[in-house]
């Protein structure tokens, strides 16, 4: 019984679901992030010891942090896939995957710019945070290369499924470590890229609404991406062959 | 509103304290990140479409000639 | 789609079959390998499944002998789930798969040593006159890479004559074998049959078995 | 006769624990190459780092730690490869799966047996390794203790690894992408217990804490690995 209706009915559920709320998705991440990175660039006050650098903060604390949630998800997809068979999981930890990736280089990216800055070189392996986010992304593109390297999509999804399980046990290790092994290299520790440094509530607004936009984006471009995979995965099924003759 | 923009001129903003380069390819590398990641699916959502039509009209031609 | 032994099973999962299945439905690839799929095994009964190349035999055994779980329906053994049962299902279960299980560098002897004390206690003499009855005497030290695969497919036939299991699976055993070879396995089938066991077995070769049953998918 | 549960005489958990481990060591007996390179490789690679940095022995004692730890990580993920792969090829992996035993403690006999054959010889020969790289006297200890500690917990995460890639045919490597970033917490405890012995500070703290590290390996990952096993031999 569940298996039937995890099996049929979720993906289209979640298509027609999913396609109601979408144009609300995006109305309000094309808000936020307009507000964001309006008040970001033209209103921000330039911070007494940073100046104008916490420009690139607001962006990138808000990637960071976002980037944080893909293990997470992927592995509570990864549980739901491996006890309730549920398809639906299976394609949405499919499709995070690459833009947990994405959104893990785009939060080097733009660390090592504001580290290029503020500590005067692009990368500086006392940071844990940049260190733990590198080691996150090179999971994150095992987890892609095993998807890509196993035929069988039913193995493919049990084994990313555990992969994934796995994969966040391990970040959060290796975060915890790479913070220790910090702390013990006493090397002249730069500015960190946290709280410490004063900054105004106005800093701390903006980057409230970047963290609420990247959420938003978030789901939005997972929910698009993983509407693709449905159509792909149910193209045989009637629904979909009734919507692909209707477009 | 206008008044509490922190630049005073154009160039100003541009140029940002000497930082501008940076912080404008950081603003970049985020719009084309956000660009990439909207675009490339809905690309992909058209291809998609037109290549299960055009199998599913090709069915239907066989169907119909049997 | 597939015939089924007993239509009575439909509703109720037959307590007294040895291994029955039920509404057994597959699919690979986006293909329905067999859906509605039911039949029932008993003590003494051999159990052929035929069917034509890619007409999902080898996943119906690997299913039935719990290697796959992709599937929906029930399995029983004495009635009861598999699933809540793994062990005893395990413990009285021999599977013999298209790869014989027989590791290259070692020799007979050992392999067996291992295979079957995963399941049961047994002593060298036990292992010795098995391999003796499948007519590797002689062999019994010899490295298996030295030996032909019809003589490796023997030292895996050996483990269902050393360690007695209720319940022999067996994916496609006559390939590799010669005349004398089927001659042999066609005997240990009826052998176990008459003895209270219950085997199920894909070949495309015709089984001179009088407790035969089949099972045809495609 | 017939054929009834009672009269089977059914194997205890630790017979055939045991019987396991001891066809993998004697797998690993008769396949001495595969044993026998990664081995060599191990101590090729550390030979190689002295060429490529600098012979000069206070650099030298710098890294010394650091280059044999992740040699012994090169090494360890080369060994892997063979865990499951032959099983898988010959259809031994199959009726490893059918044992009526947990499964966890099939792969925990064959991780420890793989850990005896590769893990161990490395540990031992690394003293003579930390010699040639100047490594100061007073982390010799440390150095093995860690290594001790250490070797078997990448062993037990690799073969999360190599049981998801088993049925691969080209597996490349993704072996080692998948791998290296698990073993990092291992790597940066290991190099800082040695360190801090070098610091005249008392490593105890990391190797309790690799410890524990090691009792978690033991109790969760033959459990990913069965399970990653069953998956890929679905």
């Amino acid at each position: 019984m569940w298996l039937w209706f995890s099996k049929l009915g979720s993906p289209k559920w979640f298509y027609e679901l999913s396609g109601r709320w979408l144009p609300w998705l995006i109305a309000a991440m094309t808000i936020f992030i307009t507000v964001g990175v309006i008040w970001g660039l033209l209103y921000l006050p330039p911070d007494y010891q940073q100046g104008y650098t916490s420009r690139i903060l607001i962006v990138h604390v808000a990637v960071a942090g976002t980037s944080l949630a893909f293990f997470p998800l992927m592995a509570v997809a990864g549980v739901i896939t491996m006890v309730w068979r549920m398809k639906l999981a299976d394609m949405v930890a499919k499709m995070a995957a690459p833009i947990g990736a994405w959104f893990s280089f785009l939060t080097l990216a733009t660390g090592s710019i504001w580290g290029s800055i503020s500590w005067g070189t692009w990368w500086e392996w006392t940071d844990a945070r940049l260190v733990t986010m590198l080691f996150q992304l090179f999971l994150l593109l095992g987890v892609i290369s095993l998807r890509s390297a196993l035929e069988d999509q039913d193995k493919a999804a049990k084994a990313c499924a555990l992969l994934s399980i796995v994969g966040l046990i391990n970040v959060v290790v290796i975060k915890y470590s790479v913070e220790w092994w910090n702390v013990l290299h006493q090397v002249a520790s730069p500015v960190s890229l946290s709280a410490d440094s004063p900054n105004g509530p106005q800093f701390w607004i903006a980057i409230a609404i970047m963290i609420v936009a990247m959420y938003l984006f978030l789901s939005v471009s997972l929910i698009l991406a993983t509407r693709n995979e449905i159509l792909q995965r149910e193209r045989r099924s009637q629904w979909v062959q009734d919507l692909v003759r209707q477009s | 509103m206008l008044e509490a923009i922190q630049f005073s001129s154009f160039s100003e903003f541009i140029h940002m304290g000497g930082y501008g380069f940076k912080i404008w390819s950081v603003y970049g590398l985020f719009a084309i990140f956000i660009a990439a990641n909207l675009l490339l699916p809905m690309r992909k959502r058209k291809q998609i479409l037109r290549e299960q039509k055009r199998r599913l009209t090709i069915n239907d031609e066989i169907s119909r000639n049997i | 789609m597939s015939s089924a032994i007993s239509e009575s099973l439909r509703d109720e999962p037959n307590s007294q079959a040895m291994l029955s299945a039920q509404n057994l439905f597959c699919e690979r690839d986006e293909r329905v390998l067999f859906s509605e799929l039911n039949f029932a095994l008993d003590k003494g009964q051999v159990l052929q499944v035929q069917g034509s190349n890619g007409s999902g035999k080898t996943t119906l055994m690997r299913i039935l002998c719990g290697l796959n779980d992709s599937y929906e329906g029930s399995i029983y053994w004495h009635g009861e789930k598999i699933e809540r049962q793994t062990e005893s299902f395990f413990a009285s279960l021999l599977y013999i798969g298209h790869r014989a299980g027989v590791s290259k560098v070692l020799t007979p002897i050992e392999n067996l040593r291992w295979s079957c004390s995963l399941k049961q206690q047994i002593d060298d003499e036990q292992i010795l006159s098995a391999l003796a009855e499948v007519g590797l005497r002689g062999f019994e030290e010899s490295p298996c890479y030295t030996l032909s695969a019809g003589q490796q497919q023997r030292v895996s036939l050996a483990r269902l004559l050393a360690s007695p299991a209720q319940l022999w699976v067996l994916d496609e055993p006559f390939t590799t074998l010669d005349r004398t070879g089927v001659a042999l396995l066609e005997k240990m089938l009826q052998t176990q049959a008459a003895s209270g066991g219950a085997v199920l077995v894909t070949t495309h070769h015709k089984l001179d078995i009088p407790a035969l049953n089949i099972l045809s998918l495609g | 006769m017939t054929i009834e549960q009672s009269t089977i005489k059914q194997t205890t958990m630790a017979a055939a624990f045991i019987a396991t481990l001891k066809r993998d060591l004697l797998i690993s007996f008769k396949k001495k190459n595969d044993v026998v390179n990664p081995f060599m490789f191990f101590v090729i690679v550390v030979s190689l780092f002295p060429i490529g940095i600098s012979p000069d022995s206070d650099r030298l004692s710098e890294i010394a730690a650091g280059v044999i730890w992740i040699s012994v990580l090169l090494a360890s993920m080369l060994s892997m490869d063979n865990l499951y792969r032959s099983d898988y090829e010959d259809g031994s992996l199959e009726q490893l799966l059918l044992s009526p035993h947990p499964l966890f403690f099939m792969v925990l006999a064959k991780n420890l047996s793989h850990w005896l054959v590769s893990g161990l010889p490395v540990v031992l020969i690394s003293p003579l390794l930390a010699y040639m790289l100047n490594l100061p006297q007073a982390a010799y200890f440390t150095l093995i203790c860690s290594l001790l500690i250490g070797t078997p917990i990448m062993s037990l995460v690799g073969s999360i690894a190599v049981a998801l890639t088993v049925g691969l045919g080209s597996r490349g490597l993704i072996l080692a992408v998948i791998t290296l970033p698990m073993s990092v917490p291992v790597l940066i405890f290991g190099t800082l217990s040695v360190q801090a012995s070098l610091n005249n500070t008392s490593p105890a703290g990391y190797l309790a804490l690799m410890l524990a590290m090691l009792a978690v390996a033991v109790s969760l990952a033959p459990l990913a690995s069965a399970t990653a096993l069953r998956i890929s031999v679905n």
